[in-house]
């Protein structure tokens, strides 16, 4: 028991740091502290991560409720990411945040935002979950609205709305898992209770049907997507990686907790809410890439590139197989990553130039060679182009999804694909037009603009991991197979 | 202890009002120390009352066999008792500070002392002739303190209160006429007092008195379509609008439907009965109208007053699930919802106080101008849109498990309006939060330059009440305890 | 019509009370609502008095020894038709004065154009 | 026969001749003194006899003169008519102890004699017409009763008053006419004078079937010539003017009791005579009934329109008359019984209300437009306190006389599903509607004047004094031990 106390340290760390940092006028101070906090979080989080399976019981709130965090193979998993990339970020922020300005207030959310984060990835049961969800929505709206123009706070409400409305329907399932669950907290295989759940099985299914809607708001997922188009591109570059790569990645762990820890994924498997759902996700794979493709605004378009991506993750778990499940997770990790390397390019390319339509990126490779490499290497993983880590991913969700689903997973396969070349054909161009500008492009007035190494270090970073975890996913597959060992 | 010691906190602030509108005290100092000496004592008895309860019952008037003014306190009465005798010092000691720029005090005290005692009388009331007794006196006590001001706003805001209530009043009047033929007796018996052997027959007849006597007293709960007079009364000093219209009154005519529901009609008579969709159908709407509502009011006291509105139809709707577990959710929302509302009227008052500004748009950076306040409206704001683990999540989850229960597809609905109400209390609660903590582009920071936090008198309440609502939500468990043996009768 | 014949004392009652009836509710002239007071009065005499009255029987008026009671008549209506007589002279007498005294004031007996005068006035 | 069942025609007869014998004293105050014992006098032997009668639960009929019916003329007295007498002379004398000032302001010296004779005679009608058994009597004392209102309306020489007067005195001449041909009709188809004998026959003809249509006519015609002179509506418009300009007593008398002695007759005829079940197999109620609710309704809205606090308690009056009429309309013992009490309920607290409105007016000197009254309550308090413990009785707060009746008529509906529903909702209304006029005004009287509106401070009248304490503790004993008074109505119903 007493030991498990540790499990608050990656909580705590980050939640105190950030009201420290909020008291920080001093750039050179600040930096140091939240490098500071976000690396011991980042530590506490590894190392929280070697240790066996604990449990704490903070709070009881009386009834069948209460607080309650343990670790598990798939928190272990969340914390890892999380943290790992939320640092690579923050050195990003360092820089791109001087033009922003009330850095002070910007780091503080930013810091305490990983503690709700870890949190969430800590959660052992439902409560915890939506305790820690709530909390995330509130305290990432101040990332959005940060430069507190008249569209940014309206992108803030938005955000708001949709999360909170997400989150109530999360809320109405939990009512009911409470009555038809033996439990609220998460154990491999689901906690329904078959006597009271049998003859309510339709109730159950639409109860699931909107807890996924509710939490798919956040993952991005049709029909509650709207709000990420309109927030990432007003946040700040780093708020905007950050909420594409990480926050809609929560949504994601809320609806495998919720999918295959309460209601379990025998219970569910060929239930026509599973039907619907396998068809949202579909849908907006392909909106997504669509609407990406159409869109002329850099961070625009990534953002709806985000609500394709994180519609494949969905797709691989409501097939509620193995092989669907682990191409989810793996495409969790390598959206999380090549995301955040988009955006963080994005941002980079805004810092310096401050351009924001694609149009006017002609001839940027040649200003800002290697944020544009890594930009490349990122496009391609996205696309999934082998060797890149995007690849692997694709390759387990069309085989998850044609093994157990005959049209229905081939369907999926080929919107897949074709998603895929809708990919291609948004981000491409950026790359092809960026090194090469064409005849007319006049090389004379052509400065270097390169940021500096805190911006360009986490690009390589995030890149290189990439390229390489796509070359040699073998580890990463173990990990994930012995997650979805105890599931399936 | 002795029966007779249950009329005291009923009759001691009556008539230590009484005695200072007939000798109005000019001097400040000595008037705020009598009123806080007449307030604390009665307190005080009311809470040794509440707690060492004398058991019997305290006949006060004898009209006829039937017809008694009694008193007596029972589960129910005792959650609401000690409610009001906490909030009601607090308050006091508020409105010393505030009343200040509001002028006419010894007027204001008088009444808000006496509305002490009507209240305390409301909850001890042992049957339905008391309770419709205290019920109109509560009207009407209450109404010098709507119409304060005495401009052309606060008349019609006090008319218009007037109007609202006694017709409340009129159609309890009729329900108790029914219970007075129809049932064995007036006093308040867990589980009704329809006397089956009249009543076989009637049913319809009495459901339909039923439905009059929830509108009834459900106007002061300012249940829709009867929820008007809420936001007009806004106008009163922030004081009223904190304890009458978020705690004080409001809640009566909450209590005044349990006594009507539980302990008149009896659940076991209503339940399923078109009745009961009748009055559910109602505060499920309410839910959510109040909520709209609010979001679309700029001015904070009368989005406040909506919230209100939404708020008290959560309660109603539980108690109109009429379950145990409803009335349980029901009492636990009765209880947070009057500490957190309270707490944002506070916040509310005390940016009018200082700056007179009263409408949401003007409250840019105040998060900075008024630290201490605002933090109290943000709490306070977490606890109402019920974020777990503050208190509005505990009384939220009771009342929804309650609704889930019962299986009723219209509690489903409810289930579903009251989500839909946290996603608008989120909206227009964080609509001031954020402006407060994220001033707009181009606003400049001079405007709130010598705005600051009041004085102790009014933060010092402020902070109890927030850490208040934070720690019911966290110790809640004890108090759910108490509130189901309530339920189970055994209260 | 063969009753109203055989009862021509009642018809006449019957048709005097509507004269004055009609006078006491139509007239604006005071002096003439009075006047159909009277008459509705009378008319009611009338009738008490027709009422009353049975051929062939004696007035109840006792001389020497007490004859047998079946040959008198009934002499209440009689006192009733006196008394009667007493109350609408006094009520005449009190509306009359009062006219006066309106009169006195407005110099004028119309009730309409009285009442117009006082609006003119004022209450009070 | 005990010596105390002379009381009732000694009341009578001592009023009659105080009333005779006034023009012989030296002027008005002696006048007032003789009046005031005269009602006193009163008081206490209606109370000795309803001490004597009313616990023994017992009735008897004295002879006038001890001749036997069919010649003679009766007296009938039970507890309800005792209980009725002792509250018409109390408050007869509350009202002139309250009103005396005005009286001795508004009336002119010479008259003020004149004024009191008619005030002894009102009381000895309304006596009369309480205790009486004989039809004709009644219509005598009728028209006195008629004659002496008009003269006490009147009493103050102002322009307002006397066409008020001229419009009351059309209007009761109209009904005393209507009354008088339906006397004469019962008594020509029936022979018959005195109640029980009429009674007999008029079952009888019911029995036998003879003469309905005479007999509807008759009841129609009695009926009718009552409301008109009680104001029952639609026949109320002569009131608001009427007692809304008399002099302060006059006023309270008026609507106090003078209204209230034709309905008492109206009662005691449909039980003496008619029975109700024949009234209610005539459908007469019904039609009483609606009219009632009407002017419950009616008003309550012509006070509300009202800025006039003396026509507004009047309008106010016509609505409580309302409530009696329902509760008659309902046609049942117990509705009657309401009504009754309701008659006692509204006899106590209307004259105390005229009485503190014009107090608090007098401050202003007398102008009793309501916004002239701003804070007048803060000149003379027990005048204010009056005025509210009266306002809150009207509309009906628990504690207070008003709610008991409330209680009564609704609990009296529950027989009728019918009835109920209108009842129980024009109840509501009416209740709402009370409250609009009255908590204004009472407001007004207690909000804090602005500067210069303010009138001198009035000095307490004693007499004032004392007829408002005593209404006030009527007010709160019939709202609070109304028990015993209520189960001595329901014998002397029980008992007619």
């Amino acid at each position: 028991m007493f030991k498990s106390i540790v499990l608050l340290l990656p909580i705590l760390l980050p939640l105190i740091g950030g009201l420290v940092v909020f008291r920080m006028r001093d750039a050179k101070a600040r930096r140091i502290a939240v490098s500071a906090c976000v690396l011991c979080t980042l530590v506490s989080a590894v190392g929280v991560s070697f240790l066996p399976d604990l449990s704490l019981r903070i709070w009881d709130l009386g009834g069948s409720i209460a607080i309650y965090l343990r670790l598990d193979a798939m928190g272990r998993f969340f914390l890892c990411l999380v943290s790992g990339i939320w640092t690579l970020v923050a050195f990003f922020a360092y820089e791109y945040m001087q033009h922003e300005g009330r850095e002070e207030r910007f780091f503080g959310f930013y810091t305490m935002t990983l503690g709700i984060l870890m949190g969430l990835g800590l959660a052992g049961n439902l409560l915890t979950l939506y305790m820690f969800y709530e909390m995330m929505t509130l305290i990432t709206v101040p990332l959005v609205i940060h430069n507190g123009s008249r569209e940014a706070v309206a992108a803030g409400f938005k955000y708001l709305g949709y999360s909170t409305f997400g989150a109530g329907l999360a809320l109405i399932g939990f009512f009911f898992l409470n009555r038809y669950c033996s439990t609220t907290e998460f154990s491999a295989g689901g906690t329904l209770d078959f006597s009271l759940a049998a003859g309510n099985e339709n109730l159950l299914f639409a109860v699931w049907l909107l807890m996924m809607i509710g939490f798919g708001c956040k993952a991005g997922m049709m029909p509650l997507q709207s709000w990420l188009p309109t927030a990432h591109p007003v946040a700040p570059a780093p708020a905007s990686a950050v909420l594409s790569g990480i926050i809609t990645k929560a949504g994601v762990l809320a609806i495998i907790r919720v999918t295959f820890y309460l209601f379990g994924a025998d219970f569910l498997r060929g239930s026509w809410a599973q039907t619907t759902l396998l068809c949202l996700a579909l849908a907006t794979v392909f909106a997504g890439s669509m609407l990406a493709y159409k869109e002329k605004v850099f961070k625009k378009r990534l953002a709806y590139s985000t609500v394709s991506q994180v519609s494949y993750v969905l797709f691989g778990l409501f097939l509620l197989n193995s092989v669907g499940f682990t191409g989810a997770l793996l495409q969790v990790v390598f959206h999380a990553l090549v995301k955040n390397l988009l955006f963080l390019a994005a941002g980079a390319v805004i810092y310096k130039t401050g351009k924001t339509d694609v149009r006017e990126l002609v001839g940027i490779g040649k200003q800002m060679p290697i944020v544009i490499w890594c930009f490349a290497f990122g496009a391609l993983s996205l696309i999934g182009i082998p060797p890149t880590a995007g690849f692997v991913s694709k390759w387990y969700l069309a085989q998850g999804g044609i093994a157990d689903y005959g049209i229905l997973g081939i369907v999926g396969a080929a919107i897949l694909l074709v998603s895929a070349l809708l990919t291609a054909g948004y981000l491409l161009p950026v790359v092809t037009r960026g090194f090469f500008p064409g005849r007319d492009f006049d090389y004379a007035n052509l400065e270097k603009k390169e940021p500096s190494g805190y911006m360009t270090v986490p690009l390589v970073i995030l890149a290189a991991l990439a390229v390489l975890l796509g070359i040699f996913p073998g580890g990463l597959i173990e990990w994930i197979s012995g997650i979805s060992a105890v599931l399936f | 202890m002795p029966v007779w010691m249950l009329c005291l906190p009923v009759l001691f602030p009556i008539l230590a009002g009484a005695v200072m509108l007939a000798r109005p005290i000019e001097d400040r100092k000595k008037r705020q120390i009598y009123v806080a000496g007449a307030v604390i004592v009665n307190a005080v008895l009311a809470l040794t009352v509440l707690i060492w309860t004398p058991d019997g019952v305290l006949t006060l008037l004898r009209f006829s066999d039937t017809m008694q003014i009694a008193l007596q306190i029972d589960g129910a009465g005792r959650v609401f008792g000690i409610l009001v005798s906490l909030l009601w010092p607090l308050t006091t000691f508020y409105s010393f500070e505030y009343m200040k720029h509001e002028g006419r005090e010894n007027k204001f005290f008088g009444f808000f002392t006496m509305t002490f005692g009507v209240i305390e009388g409301v909850a001890f009331a042992d049957n339905f002739l008391t309770l419709y007794l205290f019920y109109e006196l509560l009207t009407l006590a209450t109404l010098p303190l709507v119409m304060h001001s005495m401009d052309g706003r606060a008349r019609y805001a006090g008319k218009k209160y007037l109007i609202y209530s006694l017709s409340g009043a009129a159609f309890a009047f009729i329900a108790m006429i029914f219970l007075l033929t129809y049932g064995s007796t007036l006093d308040f018996t867990f589980g009704g007092v329809l006397d089956p052997s009249r009543a076989s027959g009637h049913e319809t007849l009495l459901q339909t008195v039923f439905v009059l006597g929830f509108f009834g007293f459900g106007v002061k709960a300012a249940i829709f379509p009867f929820h008007g007079w809420l936001p007009d009364a806004s106008v009163a000093p922030t004081p009223v609008s904190a304890l009458l219209h978020a705690v004080a009154v409001v809640k009566a005519g909450v209590f005044a439907v349990i006594r009507l529901t539980y302990y008149g009609f009896g659940c076991d008579f209503l339940r399923g009965s078109w009745a009961q969709t009748v009055v559910m159908t109602a505060a499920v709407v309410t839910i959510v109208y109040g909520s709209a509502m609010a979001l679309r009011t700029p001015h904070l006291k009368r989005r406040l007053a909506y919230s209100t509105v939404s708020n008290l139809s959560y309660i109603l709707f539980s108690v109109t699930l009429m379950t145990p577990a409803g009335l349980v959710g029901g009492l636990s929302h009765m209880v947070f919802h009057a500490v957190i509302k309270i707490t944002l009227f506070f916040c509310a008052g005390a940016i009018i106080y200082k700056t007179h500004r009263e409408y949401v748009y003007q409250l840019d950076d105040f998060g900075r101008a008024m630290p201490v306040t605002m933090a109290a409206f943000t709490i306070a704001s977490l606890g109402l849109m019920g974020i777990p683990p503050l208190a509005g999540f505990v009384s939220k989850w009771g009342i929804a498990t309650a609704a889930v229960e019962t299986g009723m597809p219209l509690a489903y609905a409810g289930v579903a309006a009251l989500i839909v109400s946290a996603l608008l209390t989120a909206l227009y609660l964080m609509a001031v939060v954020l402006r407060a903590y994220f001033p707009a582009k181009g606003f400049d920071p001079a405007s709130v330059k010598e705005v600051e936090d009041p004085n102790r008198l009014m933060t010092v309440p402020l902070l109890v009440l927030s850490a208040a609502s934070v720690l019911l939500g966290l110790c809640a468990s004890p108090l759910i305890a108490v509130f189901e043996q309530i339920a189970a009768g055994l209260l | 019509m063969e009753h109203l014949l055989i009862n021509h004392y009642e018809t006449a009652a019957v048709i005097l009370f509507g004269i004055g009836f009609l006078n006491l509710l139509l007239q604006n002239n005071l002096v003439k609502k009075v006047i159909g007071v009277g008459i509705m009065d009378s008319s009611v005499y009338l009738f008490l008095a027709s009422q009353g009255y049975i051929e062939g029987r004696l007035a109840p008026i006792l001389v020497g020894e007490v004859a047998n009671a079946a040959d008198y008549i009934n002499p209440i209506p009689a006192g009733l038709v006196l008394t009667g007589i007493v109350v609408s002279v006094s009520v005449t007498a009190f509306s009359l004065a009062l006219i006066q005294r309106l009169y006195q004031k407005y110099k004028t007996v119309n009730f309409d154009e009285i009442v117009q005068l006082a609006r003119q006035k004022g209450d009070e | 026969m005990p010596f105390v069942y002379n009381f009732p025609f000694f009341s009578i007869f001592i009023c009659m001749i105080s009333g005779i014998v006034t023009p012989l004293l030296k002027n008005g105050r002696w006048a007032y003194r003789l009046s005031l014992f005269a009602s006193g006098a009163g008081v206490l032997l209606s109370g000795v006899l309803l001490g004597r009668i009313g616990p023994a639960n017992e009735s008897f009929s004295f002879m006038m003169g001890h001749f036997p019916a069919p010649w003679g003329n009766e007296l009938s007295v039970g507890p309800l008519e005792a209980v009725l007498a002792t509250a018409v002379c109390l408050v007869m004398m509350m009202a002139l102890l309250g009103g005396s000032r005005d009286i001795f302001e508004d009336v002119l010296p010479e008259k003020q004699k004149l004024y009191f004779i008619m005030m002894d005679e009102i009381l000895a009608a309304l006596l009369a017409l309480t205790y009486t058994n004989d039809i004709f009597t009644a219509y005598v004392f009728i028209e006195i009763s008629t004659i002496a209102a008009c003269a006490i309306v009147m009493a103050k020489d102002a322009s307002a008053t006397l066409v008020a007067t001229m419009r009351y005195l059309i209007m009761s001449l109209l009904g005393s006419g209507l009354v008088l041909i339906g006397i004469v009709l019962l008594y020509c188809i029936t022979g018959h004078l005195l109640f029980p004998s009429l009674q007999q026959w008029v079952l009888e003809l019911v029995a036998t079937g003879q003469y309905t249509i005479p007999l509807t006519v008759v009841v129609g015609l009695i009926v009718l010539g009552l409301g008109i002179k009680s104001a029952m509506f639609p026949f109320h418009l002569w009131l608001p003017p009427a007692h809304g300009s008399a002099t302060t007593a006059s006023s309270s008398v008026l609507s106090g009791l003078v209204v209230k002695g034709y309905i008492i007759l109206m009662i005691r005829l449909f039980y003496k005579v008619f029975t109700i079940e024949v009234i209610r197999e005539l459908r007469v109620t019904n039609m009483i009934f609606l009219f009632g609710l009407a002017g419950m309704i009616i008003g309550s809205i012509g006070a509300m329109k009202e800025g006039h606090i003396k026509r507004m308690l009047a309008y106010s009056s016509v609505a409580q008359l309302g409530y009696v009429f329902m509760g008659i309309g309902l046609g049942t013992d117990i509705g009657i019984m309401a009504a009754c009490f309701q008659i006692l309920v509204h006899a106590c607290t209307k004259p105390m209300l005229f009485s503190c409105a014009s107090a608090l007016s007098a401050g202003r000197h007398h102008n009793k437009k309501l916004h002239a009254l701003r804070g007048a309550a803060y000149e003379n308090k027990l005048a204010g306190i009056g005025f509210t413990v009266g306002a809150l009785s009207m509309i009906g707060i628990p504690l207070f006389a008003g709610f008991a009746a409330k209680v009564f008529f609704a609990s009296a509906t529950m027989a009728q599903p019918v009835k109920m529903w209108m009842t129980l909702l024009t109840l509501a209304l009416s209740t709402v509607l009370n409250a609009l006029y009255y908590i204004p005004a009472v407001t007004v009287l207690w909000s804090r004047p602005a500067e210069g509106e303010t009138g001198e401070k009035q000095p307490v009248h004693p007499a004032f004094a004392v007829s408002t304490v005593v209404f006030i503790a009527a007010v709160f004993f019939l709202g609070i031990c109304y028990e015993p008074v209520v189960t001595l109505i329901q014998n002397g119903l029980a008992l007619l």
